[in-house]
């Protein structure tokens, strides 16, 4: 029995340690000031992020902390991109929650939520996961539902609650068959142990485990929070939720899933079927809204579909996981790219109301475009990068028929996202004015944007380390 | 030398888009100074193109996402400086002709601009995700420029563009991919992929060529898959037309040539015939309908669907053998690329004459005009001439591109050839009948006083045309380019 | 006692706690559902423990983590009952329906 | 040296055409334009003239493995000569004839008809000739559509180039055979070409110069093209645009007789058409499609010359034909301006304009063929020649003679007779430069009268690479007698003062109207054409729409139900689905009407649908994810089942 190496742990450290400071400001400092509690959240955030970064560069890839840790580029590369998401939502929150009375914890359980997905994704061990899986899934409860006197916003957070109340149910129910069949938690243990064990047990098991994790990915058939937490939550909170457990989700998924053996399991077909019926749902879905957010909540559905794909390619494919991660990459971007935007337009959410937008901020708006293109996967923006990557891994994997899917798909989806640029440059009507949230608050956004841009250029840089990540155990 | 040829218009966008607050007559200024650029570096690229070199030529490769195999790589070879000259060409005469700009000229020449770049990226970049990328771009471009600049149901109609061709576009990527895949290591340098072969023989090789051919042939676009371009083009801007017309459907049998033709010959020459057979569909379909339209632009765009036609009869032609007839097959090919540079001079200069129209009456149907050739000489002068080279008259670029693509056909097709002359006699009759109605006979009161072509219109026209008449006077360099590549591609 | 005796009942607590959460419309009644099933969970996993994994102390800590979810998804759920129950008087999932388009 | 030929009249064309764009008081006179016109045709003469003494010919290398070869055989060197001598009087005619706006267009565009005419008598492969042959349709088409305010001269000007141009695809199909079997398009490959290409190569030539001469079933566009101006008519009737299917057989005969078939072929459709198109002549009322009509009979007398194996008759023939054919046409020019009309009803002019009468008449005479003019030595010698291949070949060429004469003497007594039924006065006297011009080409054709004296003849025929055919002494008699009964004939009619000067019987309406060709070219081509056409266009935009259209419906439909169904309780769904399928069953019933009102209604069924359902399903709605939940776990299990 080796010490535990805490420095592996480093930045979900000094994210907890970030986040009792940060609670302790938000109690001490009076109502008009609980903005200084951001500042504190942002020191803790790029600590993490400083050692997150070195950890990525100067350890070599293992399992850590006695089976229960990976500490492989995977965990690093989701772990920046979420350090990254959260940095944006804390800068836009201030100005939003300001009415809000000691707001200051919104950042504590941003925050703790950053830990929690960090610790879904890194989680080698079954138990692990669930407790990351926990933890992330009630912060987000909490900040779907700050808005304690906003209708929508204790309705999308109870909501929430109620369907991840099910879907863990199902991931615990999942863990235990798993742990029944194979004697250990630990991932590597249930590979090892699983060999002999018959379908009576595998698939229930591998079945479970899935849609427990789905509720998490935002996929078919848990993904109904995701439309009205979209619209209902406090906007920051919706960028935060739709796009952070996300991360965690998917990689935990394609953890698991490579070590289930899928002849017997089979849940590559089953994946598979998901990420078809997800995509295709979610863009239909999309097609007829008529209120932004929650039209970019269903589009945030069908790109879950899009990444299940890179899952269903797991171990078949090489190209499966580097595609998965720039995927993630990707999408994080583009979709905080389109809600920063709500945010710094003050939650503007009626499509008529974006009409001629383009005349008034050109810039929001231009950022706008560049996110749904992107989501669209439209060259040279993050998007197609990623779908470029993901029907590589696809093809390559001899699941064609998906990526088929995925094509028609796309094609429709451009349906709705067009409808949105259509109405900001519909030249008839221009707003007289329209509010900003704050400098802050489009400062966040012009990051976001930039971020669609840049994924897309460097995407060697995203998918470079991205191919010598390997999925442990 | 290539990449600043596509560096420069699209530097030129961004800055259009990032500097409000020019007057539009210095916009104007810019954006045709800037388009010139392109053109000048063409013919220094040209000037130094050696006929007997390399296939590819002023090659520069860089990698972009070295996992994928996805790289900068541009080269040129005598098909596609063929055709980044007449896009070059092309853009500045569209760039420098008058348009209504809505009072959003910057944002009009910036997406014009990008969309230059955009095009001349296609033709000189030597990697398919590349090529997808601008082939995709071009989409986004033309989009904002019918949607904006468009007339009065221009929202549906650019959306049914979109959408339509992205699903080519889309199919077309799954093409690539399969292609790339099956490089070993995975690449997607044109090159190394016409050099392997990769699919020669494989299973699934009829359903990549399913896929591409899909994509490449509603972008050409070739009959079944052509309903969105006289929807696009009747709604377009009479310069988006000419750009949509005279270059974006040229990516269409550009990328035939080079990937079923190059990257999959064996494959391909299985199914040569049946493209040969759509080709002449199309040929006669189109000739036919464009006959059957009132609506003057309507008929113009039809006529594409008919030109397109022969381009793509003359590259089946090329890929319809293995072995054999190389001189034939490299005329046909020869003629096919022609066809490209012809139909987009002769083209543009189509629709950009109907924008001239169209500014001064806001009329359409040829029902409406008549004996307009003693108000607007010049503007009848440049129709005629216009007319004639589409009809195919000797003398004129059109003709010495259809003559290729026939008697080459010949040799591999012959009946096929035969039954698509017939389009020429339609083109004929559908062009003399334009003119007849628009320009002959009895004056219409209701444009008694219609103002003659202006001088830049003038200049524009006389630069297009002039280029028609003088190519087709003196074809030899043009054809000893295109020869360079069409006898490699062929095995000639 | 053997596994399938313990894993019998497991599944029955399962079993009741899900047709509760399915059928009961009241916040209060299926979160009793959750916590049912839980407990069948727990059941499971110690059983699992006991007899298959034969002792492996993982097995001891995913009890005590199903308990950890139990308490916790207790005490938030019953934090938003209250919230909207305040806010709009609500106490059965018929009450949230306003967002659905 | 040669180059200069089609070139030197294409610059000075384009340069007179150009001077129209001068400004008023800069531009050249008519007169100068004339004089400039008529020099530069002799010029041209000129050099045709060195040419042929030097023998000179050019090769240029086209690209892409293409070249093109200038070069004059004998038949080549007559037209050579004979089309810029010819041209010279009709352009000076032209510039006092037609005075008004567009003279210089007409100058400019009679110039280079003539250069695309001496290119395509001067080609020496099948592009070359291609190019030659659509540049002089589209000068033809330029010409007769140069009145363009009157709408019916342009349609008739497209209805010459589309005939002519349907001529065209032959050389097309030649030409693509040819390059397909020897890798070249220069006439001297012609040999080395297979049996079979070689039997393309003869249809596909065959097939464009009957259009281009106006034989059955392409001689309708003649009379139609008479909606030109009368110098164009006079020149595209004698030397260029029509003449270019006779030459283009005649020089071609050696290389493509082998066929066998070529010969018989060309001798019936010459027969058909000498025949036919003499019964039109002998009916029509208009001066100048009277003219027209005997052209094509004309032409189809050398076709049977050519057919019958002697080229070299068939283009002496050709030659005596331009110069009286040019004639008759500049002669009848003077008249209608004289009447003002063209019809031969309101002649009679012998009284007024004596000199002109008689210069007709010389025409006329070499129309009918009389001896001793050249055209009747040139006749006896097809006779003769069509004999060789047939007595009853000879019989039908001395009958179309005996039509020719009818006809010829017809015209020149309705034209030109003598007696005091003509108009009181002229509406326009003739110009001194128009009796010139006239005079001239009678005086040419009276010259031609030489070729009776054996020894000349004889070498006429040598020297164009032919050999004299042994005529005997029946077929001379019986062609001269018929000849005399058809003038006679005309004469006796004309005393009884029963001439037609309308078409009055049956047979005359539908000789009038070319035996139904026109009507046929009509119903058969043009027609269905048209509304095939018309038809497709609605085809395309209903129904090949159609497939994007429903496919649009049925995404939006499908869309909503789904949506539905994310959020409904189960048995919702059933219904939604049905929903749906009713749905798209209106958006199917709708077809006939337009899809985007199909698209509009379906979707308006469904939303109004949807719209009371979305009330019936808001009860419930976390169950609703449940339940979905639970679906999906079973979707799930059985994928996994079915994939293992």
């Amino acid at each position: 029995m080796s010490s535990l190496p805490l420095g592996h742990l480093a930045p979900q450290i000094a994210l907890v340690i970030g986040a009792v400071a940060t609670l302790l400001t938000a109690l001490f400092v009076s109502q008009e000031r609980q903005g200084r509690a951001a500042g504190v959240a942002l020191v803790s955030l790029a600590a993490a992020f400083v050692a997150q970064v070195v950890l990525l560069l100067r350890t070599e890839q293992m399992v850590t902390m006695r089976g229960l840790w990976a500490l492989d580029d995977t965990t690093g590369i989701v772990s920046i991109v979420v350090l990254l998401v959260t940095a944006v939502v804390v800068v836009q929150s201030p100005r939003w929650f300001a009415t809000d009375t000691r707001h200051g914890e919104v950042y504590v359980m941003l925050l703790l939520g950053a830990v929690g997905a960090t610790v879904v994704a890194a989680a080698t061990d079954l138990n692990e996961l669930v407790v990351g899986v926990t933890l992330s899934s009630v912060t987000g409860y909490v900040l779907a539902a700050f808005h304690r006197d906003d209708d929508r916003s204790v309705e999308a957070g109870m909501k929430y609650f109620l369907i991840g109340g099910l879907a863990n149910l199902a991931l615990l129910v999942g863990v235990v068959l798993l742990f029944t069949g194979a004697g250990t938690t630990q991932l590597a243990g249930v590979e090892a142990g699983l060999v002999d064990q018959g379908g009576w047990l595998l698939v229930p098991a591998a079945v479970l485990v899935v849609v427990g994790l789905a509720f998490k990915a935002g996929a078919v058939p848990a993904h109904g929070w995701l439309p009205d937490v979209a619209q209902g939550a406090p906007a920051p909170s919706a960028t935060f939720l739709t796009v952070v457990p996300k991360l965690g989700g998917f990689v935990a998924l394609a953890r698991i899933v490579d070590v289930l053996p899928d002849a017997a399991s089979g849940w590559r077909p089953m994946v598979a079927v998901l990420a078809v019926v997800t995509m295709t749902l979610g863009n239909l879905a999309a097609l007829p809204q008529t209120d932004v957010r929650r039209l970019l909540g269903w589009s945030s559905v069908a790109q879950s579909g899009y990444a299940l794909m890179a899952v269903a390619a797991i171990g078949r494919s090489e190209q499966a996981l580097p595609a998965l991660l720039l995927f993630l990459a990707a999408y994080a971007a583009g979709n905080v790219a389109c809600f920063s935007v709500v945010t710094a337009l003050r939650g503007r959410t009626d499509l008529e109301d974006w009409r001629g937008l383009a005349r008034r901020r050109p810039w929001l708006a231009t950022i706008m475009t560049l996110g749904l293109l992107s989501l669209l996967g439209l060259p040279p923006l993050a998007g197609f990068a990623g779908k470029l990557a993901l029907f590589t891994a696809t093809i390559d994997a001899g699941l064609a028929w998906v990526a088929v899917a995925a094509v028609l798909n796309t094609v429709v989806s451009l349906a709705y996202y067009v409808r949105i640029i259509a109405a900001m440059v519909a030249p008839e009507h221009v707003p007289e004015r329209v509010a900003l949230l704050g400098r802050a608050a489009v400062a966040g956004a012009v990051a976001a944007g930039l971020g669609v841009v840049a994924v897309g250029l460097g995407a060697a840089a995203v998918l470079g380390p991205a191919a010598g990540a390997e999925l442990l155990p | 030398m290539l990449t600043t040829l596509v560096a420069v218009p699209l530097l030129g966008a961004i800055v259009l888009a990032v500097t409000p607050g020019w007057p539009d007559r210095l916009v104007k200024r810019a954006a045709v100074a800037v388009a010139a650029v392109p053109v000048v570096l063409v013919a220094v690229v040209v000037a130094g193109f050696e006929l007997d070199g390399p296939s590819f030529q002023f090659v520069v490769d860089v990698d972009w996402i070295p996992t994928l195999g996805v790289g900068w790589r541009v080269g040129v070879d005598g098909i596609s400086l063929a055709l980044v000259a007449v896009t070059a060409v092309l853009f500045l005469a569209v760039i420098a002709y008058p348009e209504d700009t809505r009072g959003m000229s910057r944002q009009y020449h910036g997406w014009l601009l990008f969309l230059e770049a955009v095009s001349l990226g296609l033709f000189v970049t030597l990697d398919l995700v590349v090529f997808y990328v601008f082939f995709d771009l071009s989409l986004v471009g033309m989009y904002f420029l019918v949607s904006r600049w468009g007339h009065q149901d221009a929202e549906r109609a650019a959306l049914k563009f979109f959408l339509y061709t992205l699903l080519g576009s889309l199919s077309l990527l799954l093409g690539i991919l399969a292609l790339g895949l099956a490089m070993d290591p995975i690449t997607f340098d044109m090159r190394a992929i016409i050099e392997a072969q990769p699919l020669a023989g494989a299973a699934a090789a009829g359903l990549v060529l399913l896929a591409v051919l899909v994509g490449l042939g509603i972008k050409t676009p070739v009959v079944p898959f052509h309903t969105w371009l006289p929807a696009a083009h009747v709604e377009a801007p009479a310069t988006g037309s000419a750009i949509l017309a005279g270059v974006l459907l040229k990516m269409g049998t550009y990328g035939l040539i080079r990937i079923p033709l190059e990257m999959m010959s064996e494959t391909f020459q299985r199914y040569a015939v049946w493209v040969a057979v759509v080709a002449v569909v199309s040929i006669l379909y189109g000739a036919l309908v464009a006959f059957g339209q009132d609506d003057l632009k309507r008929r113009i765009a039809y006529t594409s669907v008919n030109h397109m036609g022969y381009s793509v009869l003359g590259i089946a032609a090329a890929g319809g053998l293995l072995a054999g007839d190389e001189a034939a097959r490299a005329l046909a090919l020869t003629g096919a690329t022609v066809e490209m540079v012809a139909h987009g001079l002769i083209t543009g200069s189509l629709f950009l004459l109907t924008g001239s129209v169209w500014r001064r009456t806001q009329e359409y149907d040829l029902d409406a005009y008549g004996g307009l050739s003693s108000t607007v000489p010049a503007m009848t002068t440049a129709m005629v001439l216009a007319s004639f080279a589409s009809l195919g008259l000797p003398g004129l670029i059109g003709f010495v591109a259809e003559f290729q693509v026939f008697v080459g056909t010949f040799a591999v097709y012959p009946v096929l050839a035969a039954i698509g002359l017939l389009g020429i006699l339609v083109t004929a009759a559908l062009f003399l009948q334009l003119l007849q109605r628009m320009f002959f006979g009895e004056r219409t009161t209701r444009f008694e006083d219609l103002t003659d072509l202006d001088g830049t219109e003038r200049t524009v026209l006389v630069g297009l045309l002039g280029l028609v008449v003088v190519l087709g006077v003196a074809p030899r360099p043009m054809l000893d380019l295109v020869h360079q590549a069409t006898t490699l591609v062929t095995g000639g | 006692m053997t596994l399938v005796a313990v894993l019998v009942v497991a599944a029955a607590l399962i079993g009741v706690g899900v047709w509760g959460v399915l059928s009961q419309q009241s916040f209060v009644m299926v979160m009793m559902g959750f916590e049912l099933a839980l407990n069948g969970v727990m059941l499971a996993a110690a059983g699992a423990w006991r007899f298959a994994a034969g002792g492996e102390p993982k097995g001891q800590v995913l009890v005590i983590v199903a308990l950890f979810v139990m308490a916790i998804e207790a005490a938030i759920g019953f934090a938003l009952v209250v919230a909207v129950y305040r806010r709009r008087q609500a106490d059965t999932t018929e009450g949230i329906a306003t967002m659905e388009r | 040296m040669i180059a200069l030929l089609p070139l030197l009249p294409a610059v000075l064309g384009v340069a007179t055409w150009a001077s129209d764009a001068l400004p008023s008081r800069r531009r050249p006179p008519p007169s100068a334009l004339g004089v400039a016109a008529t020099v530069g045709m002799l010029l041209t003469a000129a050099i045709a003239a060195l040419v042929v003494t030097r023998d000179s010919t050019a090769v240029a290398a086209l690209g892409a493995g293409l070249q093109v070869e200038l070069a004059l055989d004998p038949t080549a060197r007559v037209m050579a000569l004979l089309v810029p001598l010819v041209a010279a009087p009709v352009v000076g005619y032209a510039a006092v004839h037609e005075e008004g706006a567009g003279l210089p267009r007409l100058l400019g565009m009679l110039q280079l008809f003539v250069a695309a005419m001496l290119l395509l008598v001067a080609a020496a492969d099948l592009l070359l000739l291609l190019v030659g042959w659509e540049l002089v349709a589209a000068a033809s088409w330029g010409l007769i559509g140069w009145e363009w305010r009157d709408a019916s001269r342009p349609a008739r000007a497209a209805h010459a180039f589309h005939a002519t141009r349907a001529g065209t695809l032959g050389l097309f199909v030649a030409a693509g055979a040819l390059f397909a079997d020897t890798g070249s398009l220069a006439f001297s490959s012609v040999p080395d070409a297979g049996a079979g290409t070689l039997g393309v190569v003869a249809a596909g030539v065959v097939l464009a110069a009957v259009s281009k001469s106006g034989q059955v079933p392409f001689a309708p566009w003649l009379t139609s093209a008479m909606a030109g101006p009368t110098p164009a008519s006079a020149l595209l009737h004698s030397a260029t645009m029509v003449a270019a299917g006779a030459f283009a057989l005649a020089r071609l005969e050696p290389l493509l007789a082998p066929t066998g078939w070529f010969g018989p072929v060309l001798i019936g459709i010459g027969l058909t058409t000498a025949l036919a198109g003499g019964i039109v002549a002998a009916v029509r009322a208009d001066a100048k499609e009277v003219l027209a009509a005997s052209t094509s009979a004309q032409y189809g007398l050398m076709l049977v010359a050519i057919g019958a194996g002697h080229p070299a008759i068939a283009m002496l023939h050709l030659v005596v034909h331009a110069v009286f054919k040019s004639q008759l046409f500049l002669s009848t020019g003077i008249a209608i301006e004289a009447v003002g009309s063209r019809s031969l009803g309101r002649m009679r002019l012998g009284g007024h304009l004596p000199l002109a009468a008689w210069v007709a008449g010389i025409g006329a005479a070499a129309l009918a063929a009389v001896p001793p003019l050249g055209a009747g030595w040139t006749k006896e010698e097809v006779v003769a020649a069509g004999a060789a291949s047939g007595t009853v070949v000879a019989v039908l060429v001395a009958v179309a003679g005996g039509l020719s004469a009818y006809y010829a003497t017809r015209l020149q007594l309705l034209a030109w007779g003598g007696d005091g039924s003509g108009p009181r006065q002229l509406v326009r006297r003739p110009r001194r430069s128009e009796h010139a011009a006239t005079i001239a080409l009678a005086a040419a054709s009276l010259l031609a009268g030489l070729l009776w004296v054996p020894s000349l003849g004889e070498r006429a025929i040598t020297a164009l690479g032919g050999e004299p055919p042994t005529g005997h002494a029946w077929q001379v008699v019986l062609s001269l007698t018929l000849l005399a009964l058809g003038g006679y004939g005309a004469w006796v009619v004309q005393q009884r003062g029963r001439i037609a000067t309308v078409a009055s019987t049956d047979v005359g309406h539908v000789a009038d109207r070319w035996f139904g060709l026109r009507d046929l070219a009509r119903v058969a081509v043009a027609d269905p054409l048209h509304r095939s056409s018309a038809a497709l266009a609605r085809f395309d935009d209903r129904i090949v729409d159609r497939g994007v259209q429903l496919a649009a419906a049925a995404a939006e439909g499908a869309s909503r139900v789904l949506r539905r169904t994310a959020e409904v309780r189960v048995d919702a769904v059933v219904e939604a689905v049905a929903r749906a399928t009713t749905g798209l069953a209106t958006i199917g019933a709708g077809l006939a009407e337009r899809g985007v009102d199909a698209v509009v209604g379906g979707v308006a069924v469904l939303v109004e649908r949807a719209g009371d359902d979305a009330r019936r399903v808001q009860t419930g709605l976390v169950h609703h994810q449940f339940t979905v939940i639970a679906i999906g776990l079973a979707v799930a299990v059985a994928a996994a089942l079915v994939g293992r």
